[in-house]
C-alpha cells in the first residue's frame, strides 16, 4: 500500500520519540518489568479504543465507556460476591462474573446503539446521557463508596491480571489479540467495510444495499463487548469498583483513536494505528513518573503539549493539494 | 558522608480539591525541606487523579525508581490495597496516610486524621448547641466511603432532636456547594444550621446565604481548618462558630516519620491517629498557617 | 415484451407535483432515451423506477405485474440498476471497494485481489487507466463518473438506467460508454437513458420519450425524430441559431499569464486573453485545464506572472482573484459549487456578501438578486426556501452560474459551464456569455464538449500533459484539430 | 420562516415540560429568587455555549473552555491581588481584573483557533491539549489551593453578580445581550453566514473565496472572549479560583449546543436552540434538587434521561423523503 506515507508513519515517530526519550531519562525504563506495566495497563483503555475506534469509524462517538466500564465492574462483583456463599471461592463464580461483564457490556452497548440507530439521537447526547445514567448506577450500587470483591475470589482471580507467560502477562495477550483481530476486521472483513463505507458517506452505503443501522448497531455492541472484556481485566488488579472507576476513560480511548490517525468525522479507521495511540498516551503518564518534573501541578501541561505535537507529525501533509 | 542513597516514593491523590490541594503542598514542602536535611535521602512524588492512575504510579516507583520506602494516601482504600501489599512484600517501608487499607497489618506504619471523629465532633456540637427540633441541611462531598463514614458519624453524634431537613452532595466543591445551598434556601423556609462538612463548601454556602439575606438565620460548620475559615473563627465570626480540624499536614507528620526511619535507623512503627478538634475562636490561632495555600 | 414499466404515474414533493400521469415502457434490449428541460422530471422518473421514491399514485410493473420497492438496493436484486446524476461514491474508500461495496467478494476475509482484478477489468473494458486502489477522493469529476459506470456494469443488470452519464465526460470516454451501451444491448438488456446531448440521443436511441413540464409530450422511434425535432418537442417552440454569431474581441490584453506553474499538473503555460475574448480550453480529461484554471484563481499552490490589464497582479487566494475582477466557476457543483443543505439564496450570494448590507445582510436586496438570477438563468424551482440540492441538475447549475456572475467579473473562468444543461437554457447561456464579451468582459471556457467550445470560442487553446500543445482559431477550430493537438498526433498538413 | 416545526420547537417543549414539572414538584419553584438564581447561573455556562455554537457551527470544537475559564479567572484574580496595594481598592482595580479576564481570554481561543488553522490539528485534540495546559496552569499558580481575591476588592466586586436591576442580576443581563448579539450574528451577519459556509461544505466556502481559516479563528476567538466575560462575572461570585474550577463546563456548554439542535457535525447554528439548552440543562439540577428523591446518587442517572428525553423530543424528522 502506498498510503504508508508519512502521514500515516506520524503517530509511530512519536511514539519511537517517546521510547528514546523515556530510555535516555531512566534506564530502567526499558526494563522487561516496565515494559510489562505499560504495556498490561495499557490493556484497558486500549481495548476500549479498539472498539471505539470502529464506533468513530462509522461516524458515531461514544462517551460512556469509562462509566459502563464502572458498572460492569461493580455488577460483576456484587454477582461474584451473591453466588460465592453458593458456589464457593471457585473458578466458576468467576467465569460466572466474567460472563455478567460480558453480557452487561453487550447489552450496553446494544442500549447505545439502538437509542443512536432507532431513536436517531446524536450519538454525543445517547452516550451522555447513558454516562451519567452509568456513572450514577455504580454509585448507587456502592451506596457511595467501594464495591469490594470478596477476598477468597480476589486471590483465586488475581493471576488473571498478574499472570501470563513470562513477562507476558493476560492483559497483554488479551490486547494484542483483540488488536490483530481489530485490525484483521477492519482491513478485511465486510463488516469493517460497511464500517468505513458508512462514515464515509451514509447515503452511499444505504445504496449500496448496506444495512446500515444495523452495522451502527453493531459499531456499539463491539464496544460494548469490549469494555466487558476490559472490565473482566480490571476487576482483578484492584478488585474493587466505584463511582470513580474509569473516569475519564472516554476522552483517553478518543484521543488514543484520533492521535492514531482515525479521523472524528468517520470513513477512514486505522485499528493500528489506535494502538499506537494508547501507547503513547501510556507512556507519557510512564515517562512523567521516571524523571522528576518541576512540579506535579504541570503534569498535565506536559501531558496536554505532548499530545499536540505527537499529532502534529502527522499532519504534515493536506498544506501540498489543497490548502 | 557518603552513607547510601535512599529513595522515598510519595502517592498521593491529585489536588482537584481544596483539602487535597493543601496536602500537595504540605507533601511538597515537607519534601523539599527533608530533601535539603538529608542529603542522602531522595523522594520521588507522583499524583493521581485516580485509583487506577495511583497502582500505575505506585508500580512505576518499583520498576523504575527503586524505592526503599513508601509513604502512600490511597485514593480508594480497596483497590489500593493488593498493590501495596505487593510493595511491602518486596521488602520495603511502607507508610499508609489518612484512609487504611482494606486489609490490616500491611503497613508499617499508618498516619490518619479521624474521619468518625470529625463527623461526631460536629455532630456533638450541633446537638449541644441548637435546641431540641432545629432543622439543619447538610452538604456531602464526593460520594466516596470517607464521605458515608464522616455523615454516619454525624448523624449518630445529633441523635434525634434535631431534623436533617435534606443531604446533597457539594462534592468538596465550592461552586456546587454554592448552588446547592441556594437551591437550599428556596426550597426551605426556615433553616437553622448547615453543617458543610468541608471548608471550601462552607465558602460557597456562606455566599450563597449571603445572597438570600439569611445571614442572621444560620450558622455554618465546615472542617478540615482552611485558612480562611479558622481566620475568621479567630475574629469571632458570628456565622461560623467552630470548626473541625482534619489538618492536611498530616501528609507531612508521615513522610517526616518515614524518613526518620532511614536516617537513624529508629525503629518508627505503629499508628498516628490525628484525631479531630475542634477549633473555637479560644484556639484558633494555633490552628491558622497563613503560608499554606489550604 | 416489457420488463420494468411506469403507468400513469404521478409524483408530489409536498404540495408540489412534478410528474402528471406518466406512462413509460423499457423493452430489452433496447435504448430508451428520456429528455427534456431541466426540472422537467426526468431524474424523478428515474428514480421511481430504481426504487429510490414511491410514486404518489400509479403503478410501476415489473414484468407486467405491479411491483413495489422499497429500496434501492431491493430493486437492484429485482436487476434494476441505476446510475444516478449525481455521484454515490464513498469519497475515503478505493475504487474497487466502491465498486463491490455492498457486494464484496470473500468469504470469511474480503478477497481484495478478486475485487481490484474485477475492478480493473470493468475499467479495461471501459478504456479507463484509473487505478483500482485510489480513493475515491483523489479522483478527478470525470474519472469518478467512469467509476460509477464501472460500478453499473458490474451489477447483473436486466434494467439499466443511467441518468446523465456522459454530461461529466469527454469525447473519448463516452466512446467508450457506447460500446458498453451498445454491447449491453446485445446482450438485451432494457436500457433508459437520459442526456442533454441531443447527438448523443439521435446515435444511441431506439426510442426516445419526450418529457415536458412532468408529462409526457412525444414518444417517437429511431428515425423519426431529429435533433431539432428534439429540441423543439422539449421546448415547445422552434430553436434556431443555436450558437451566438461571433463577436470582435478588441485588441487591448484583458489577462496575460507567463509561466503559469502547478506543481505536478501544469508545466509553465503562458496565456493571453483580450478583452472582449472568448477563449476556449480544450483537452483530454487530466490534462490539466481544471488546474490550470484553479492555479490561476489561486485555489492551488501555484507560480506566474499575472497581469490584468497590463497591471502585474499577485493571485495567492481567490478572494485576491476576485478582486483583480476575475471570477471561476467551478467544474465540481456538488464538492465545490453549492451548499447543498442551504437554500438557493443563501447560496447565491456566498461569494459576495459584502454587497449586501454593511453590518446587517439585507435579505430583501438578497431576494431581489434571487429574482433577478431566476429570470436571468431561468432557474426553475418549485419553492426558493428548499434545499438546493433538491433541486433539479441542471437548475443547480444555473444557480452556480448566477452565482458566481454576481459579482460582476471582468474576466470569467468557466469549467464546464453547460454540464448538465437543456438544450433551451444552453441557447440562452451561450447567448448570454457572448452578449458578456461584448460588454467587454473576457472569458475562458473550459469544456469537454467540442462542438460547445467550438461554436462558442474565438480562440482556442488545446491542452496535453499540463501543457498547452497548440492553438488554433478562425476555419482552423474543427473537432479533428482538436483531437489531434489533444492527442498529440502530429499534424498531417504540416 | 416555516421551519419553526416540531422540530425545533422540541427543546422549547422540553423546557416547557421541565417547567411545569417543577412547578409541579415544588412551589418555591416559580418564586422569583429561585428564578433569579438559576439563570444567573446558568449565564456562565450560557455564554460559553453561545461562543461554542459558533464553534461548532463551523465544523470545531473547544474541550479547553472549563480549564481555560479557571485559568482566566486565576490570572484576574493574581493581577488584582498583584495591583490592589498600588491601585487600592479601587474600580480601576477591577475594571484591570475584567481586562485581564477579556484579553486572556481572547489570547487562549486565538491560542486554540492558531493550532486548528494554522498548524492544521484536530480540534479535538489541540482543544484537550489546552485542557490540560490550561487546568495544570491553575493549580500550579495556585499552588495547588485556592486562588482568593483580597476581601477588600471582593466586597467591592461582589455587586457584579449578585446586584443588577431588581431581581434582574447583571449575569442575567448579560447572558441575554450576549444570547440577543450571538443569535443577531448568527442569522443576520455576514460571519454568521460564513460560518454556517465552512460547517456545511468547507471546499464549497473556500471556493466562495471565504478565508475559511481566518472565520474558523475567529469562531475560537470569540468563544475564548465569551469564556473571558464569563469570568469577569464568576469571579466576584465566590471570590476565588482553583484547580476544580470549571470542571465538566465543557461537556456541559457542548451539551446545550447539542441539545438546542445545532448539528455537531456543523453546518447549521441555532443560537436561541442553544439558550434553551443551557436553561434544560440548569433546570435540571434545580428540580433535582428541589424534589425529594430516593437518592441523591442517582441524580446523574435521572440527568442523564432528561437529556436524552429532550432530545427525543426534537428527533421526529428525517424518515420522510428520499431513501
Ligand atoms: N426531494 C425533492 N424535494 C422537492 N422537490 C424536488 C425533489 N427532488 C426533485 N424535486 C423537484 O422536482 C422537479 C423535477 O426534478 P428532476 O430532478 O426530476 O428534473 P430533471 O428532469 O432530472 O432535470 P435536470 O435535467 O436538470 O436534471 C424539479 O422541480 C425539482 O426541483
Ligand atoms: N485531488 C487530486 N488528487 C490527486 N489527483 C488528482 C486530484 N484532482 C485531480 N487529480 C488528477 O489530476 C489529473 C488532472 O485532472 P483534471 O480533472 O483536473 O484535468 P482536466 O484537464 O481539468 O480534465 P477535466 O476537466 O475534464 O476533468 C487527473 O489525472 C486527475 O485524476
Ligand atoms: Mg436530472
Ligand atoms: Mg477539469
Amino acid at each position: 500500500m502506498n498510503r504508508l506515507n508519512l502521514h500515516t508513519l506520524g503517530p509511530i515517530v512519536a511514539l519511537i520519540a517517546l521510547i528514546i526519550l523515556g530510555a535516555m531519562l531512566n534506564p530502567a525504563f526499558l526494563a522487561p518489568a516496565n515494559i510489562t506495566n505499560v504495556l498490561a495497563r495499557s490493556a484497558f483503555i486500549g481495548m476500549i479504543a479498539v472498539g471505539m475506534t470502529f464506533v468513530i469509524t462509522s461516524g458515531g462517538l461514544d462517551l460512556s465507556v469509562g462509566s459502563m466500564a464502572a458498572f460492569l465492574a461493580g455488577v460483576a462483583i456484587i454477582a461474584m460476591n451473591a453466588v460465592a456463599p453458593a458456589l464457593g471461592v471457585h473458578w466458576g463464580t468467576i467465569l460466572l462474573g466474567m460472563g455478567v461483564a460480558l453480557l452487561g457490556g453487550l447489552a450496553a452497548g446494544w442500549l447505545n446503539g439502538a437509542l443512536v440507530t432507532k431513536a436517531r439521537i446524536e450519538p454525543f447526547i445517547v452516550t451522555l446521557g447513558t454516562m451519567g445514567i452509568f456513572r450514577s448506577l455504580v454509585t448507587w450500587l456502592a451506596d457511595g463508596g467501594t464495591l469490594s470483591l470478596g477476598s477468597g475470589l480476589r486471590t483465586l482471580y488475581r493471576p488473571v491480571y498478574f499472570g501470563g507467560i513470562g513477562w507476558i502477562t493476560w492483559p497483554i495477550i488479551t490486547f494484542a489479540v483483540v488488536a490483530i483481530i481489530g485490525e484483521w476486521m477492519m482491513r478485511h472483513s465486510r463488516f469493517g467495510r460497511h464500517v468505513e463505507a458508512i462514515g464515509s458517506n451514509e447515503r452511499v452505503a444505504r445504496y449500496s444495499g448496506i444495512d446500515v443501522n444495523r452495522v451502527k448497531l453493531m459499531t456499539y455492541v463491539l464496544l460494548g463487548l469490549l469494555v466487558g472484556l476490559a472490565v473482566v481485566l480490571y476487576v482483578p488488579r484492584l478488585g474493587s469498583a466505584s463511582g470513580s472507576t474509569g473516569v475519564l476513560w472516554e476522552l483517553e480511548a478518543i484521543a488514543a483513536v484520533i492521535i492514531g490517525g482515525t479521523a472524528l468525522k468517520g470513513g477512514t479507521g486505522r485499528v493500528w494505528g489506535t494502538v499506537v495511540g494508547v501507547l503513547i498516551l501510556s507512556l507519557i503518564d510512564n515517562i512523567l513518573n521516571l524523571a522528576d518534573l518541576v512540579s506535579p501541578y504541570l503534569n498535565g501541561a506536559i501531558q496536554g503539549v505532548i499530545i499536540v505535537l505527537a499529532v502534529v507529525l502527522q499532519r504534515e501533509k493536506s498544506t501540498a493539494d489543497e490548502r | 558522608q557518603d552513607a547510601e542513597k535512599k529513595v522515598i516514593g510519595v502517592s498521593i491523590p491529585s489536588a482537584t480539591h481544596g483539602f487535597m490541594g493543601g496536602l500537595n503542598w504540605h507533601a511538597q514542602d515537607t519534601i523539599a525541606r527533608l530533601g535539603k536535611a538529608y542529603p542522602n535521602l531522595e523522594f520521588v512524588l507522583a499524583t493521581a487523579g485516580d485509583a487506577a492512575k495511583q497502582v500505575n504510579d505506585i508500580e512505576d516507583m518499583m520498576a523504575t525508581r527503586n524505592i526503599d520506602g513508601l509513604v502512600v494516601l490511597p485514593f480508594e482504600s480497596e483497590p489500593l490495597t493488593a498493590p501495596v501489599k505487593a510493595v511491602k512484600e518486596a521488602g520495603k517501608f511502607v507508610t499508609v496516610v489518612d484512609r487504611g487499607l482494606s486489609e490490616e497489618g500491611i503497613e508499617d506504619l499508618y498516619v490518619a486524621g479521624d474521619n468518625t471523629a470529625f463527623g461526631r465532633v460536629a455532630g456533638e456540637y450541633f446537638k449541644t448547641h441548637l435546641p431540641a427540633g432545629s432543622k439543619i441541611v447538610v452538604l456531602r462531598g464526593i460520594p466516596t466511603t470517607l464521605d458515608n463514614e464522616r455523615v454516619e458519624a454525624f448523624q449518630k453524634a445529633l441523635g434525634s432532636d434535631v431534623e436533617i431537613l435534606d443531604m446533597q452532595h457539594g462534592n468538596w466543591n465550592r461552586d456546587d456547594a454554592f448552588t446547592v445551598m441556594q437551591d437550599y434556601l428556596s426550597k426551605y423556609p426556615k433553616i437553622d444550621a448547615v453543617w458543610a462538612a468541608d471548608d471550601d463548601m462552607a465558602i460557597g454556602v456562606m455566599e450563597a446565604i449571603a445572597a438570600a439575606n439569611r445571614t442572621d438565620e444560620m450558622w455554618v460548620i465546615g472542617g478540615a481548618g482552611m485558612k480562611e475559615i479558622v481566620k475568621r473563627i479567630m475574629d469571632g465570626d458570628k456565622q461560623l462558630p467552630v470548626n473541625v480540624t482534619y489538618p492536611p499536614a498530616l501528609i507531612s507528620s508521615a513522610i517526616e516519620m518515614t524518613a526518620l526511619r532511614f536516617v537513624s535507623n529508629a525503629p518508627v512503627t505503629g499508628r498516628f491517629i490525628i484525631g479531630s478538634q475542634l477549633i473555637t475562636p479560644e484556639n484558633a490561632a494555633q490552628f491558622y498557617y497563613p503560608d499554606s495555600p489550604f | 415484451m416489457t420488463v420494468l414499466a411506469l403507468r400513469n404515474v404521478s409524483k408530489s414533493f409536498g404540495p408540489i407535483e412534478v410528474l402528471h400521469g406518466v406512462d413509460l415502457a423499457l423493452e430489452p434490449g433496447e435504448v430508451h432515451a428520456l429528455i427534456g428541460e431541466n426540472g422537467a422530471g426526468k431524474s424523478t422518473i428515474m428514480k421511481i423506477l430504481g426504487g429510490f421514491l414511491d410514486p404518489t399514485t400509479g403503478d410501476l410493473l415489473l414484468d407486467g405485474q405491479p411491483r413495489q420497492f422499497t429500496s434501492g438496493p431491493q430493486a437492484e436484486a429485482a436487476g434494476v440498476v441505476v446510475i444516478h446524476q449525481e455521484f454515490n461514491l464513498a469519497p475515503d474508500l478505493s475504487v474497487a471497494a466502491n465498486v463491490f461495496l455492498g457486494r464484496e467478494a470473500g468469504g470469511f476475509r474480503l478477497d481484495h485481489r478478486a475485487m481490484r482484478e474485477g475492478t480493473a477489468d470493468l475499467l479495461g473494458q471501459l478504456h479507463s487507466p484509473i487505478d483500482p486502489d485510489t480513493l475515491i477522493r483523489d479522483l478527478s469529476v470525470p474519472d469518478r463518473q467512469m467509476v460509477e459506470i464501472a460500478k453499473a456494469l458490474s451489477r447483473k443488470a436486466r434494467v439499466l438506467i443511467m441518468d446523465e452519464p456522459s454530461a461529466v465526460l469527454t469525447h473519448r470516454e463516452v466512446g467508450a460508454l457506447y460500446e458498453q451501451i451498445d454491447r449491453l444491448r446485445g446482450q438485451g438488456v432494457a436500457i433508459l437513458y437520459c442526456s442533454h446531448r441531443l447527438d448523443e440521443v439521435a446515435h444511441l436511441a431506439d426510442r426516445i420519450t419526450v418529457l415536458r413540464d412532468g408529462r409526457v409530450v412525444r414518444q417517437a422511434l429511431r428515425g423519426e425524430l431529429d435533433e431539432n425535432g428534439m429540441a423543439t418537442a422539449m421546448v415547445g417552440r422552434e430553436l434556431q441559431d443555436f450558437y451566438p454569431p461571433k463577436g470582435h474581441p478588441s485588441d487591448a490584453l484583458a489577462l496575460q499569464v507567463t509561466g503559469l506553474t502547478v506543481p505536478g499538473e501544469v508545466h509553465g503555460v503562458d496565456l493571453s486573453l483580450r478583452q472582449g475574448e472568448v477563449l476556449g480550453i480544450a483537452g483530454l480529461v487530466g490534462s490539466g485545464r481544471t488546474e490550470l484554471a484553479e492555479g490561476l484563481v489561486g485555489l492551488r499552490p501555484a507560480s506566474a506572472e499575472i497581469r490584468v490589464n497590463g497591471q502585474p497582479v499577485h493571485i495567492r487566494e481567490l478572494r485576491d482573484a476576485f478582486a483583480a475582477g476575475l471570477a471561476y466557476l467551478t467544474e465540481d457543483r456538488k464538492e465545490a459549487g453549492l451548499l447543498l443543505e442551504k437554500d438557493l439564496r443563501v447560496n447565491l450570494t456566498l461569494a459576495t456578501l459584502e454587497r449586501f448590507g454593511g453590518f446587517r445582510i439585507d435579505t430583501s436586496a438578497e431576494d431581489a438578486a434571487l429574482d433577478r438570477a431566476v429570470a436571468d438563468f431561468d432557474i426553475r424551482a418549485p419553492r426558493r426556501d428548499m434545499q438546493t440540492g433538491k433541486l433539479s441538475g441542471g437548475n443547480q447549475q444555473k444557480l452556480l452560474l448566477a452565482k458566481t456572475m454576481l459579482p460582476d467579473p471582468r474576466i470569467i473562468i468557466i469549467d464546464e459551464p453547460t454540464r448538465g444543461i437543456d438544450v433551451g437554457t444552453k441557447r440562452q447561456i451561450y447567448a448570454f456569455i457572448r452578449k458578456l464579451a461584448d460588454e467587454g468582459r473576457s472569458l475562458v471556457v473550459i469544456s469537454s464538449e467540442m462542438t460547445e467550445v467550438i461554436g462558442l470560442s474565438d480562440r482556442i487553446l488545446v491542452m496535453r500533459g499540463g501543457r498547452i500543445a497548440g492553438e488554433i482559431s478562425g476555419p482552423d477550430m474543427t473537432e479533428e484539430n482538436i483531437v489531434r493537438l489533444a492527442m498529440g498526433v502530429s499534424s498531417e498538413a504540416a
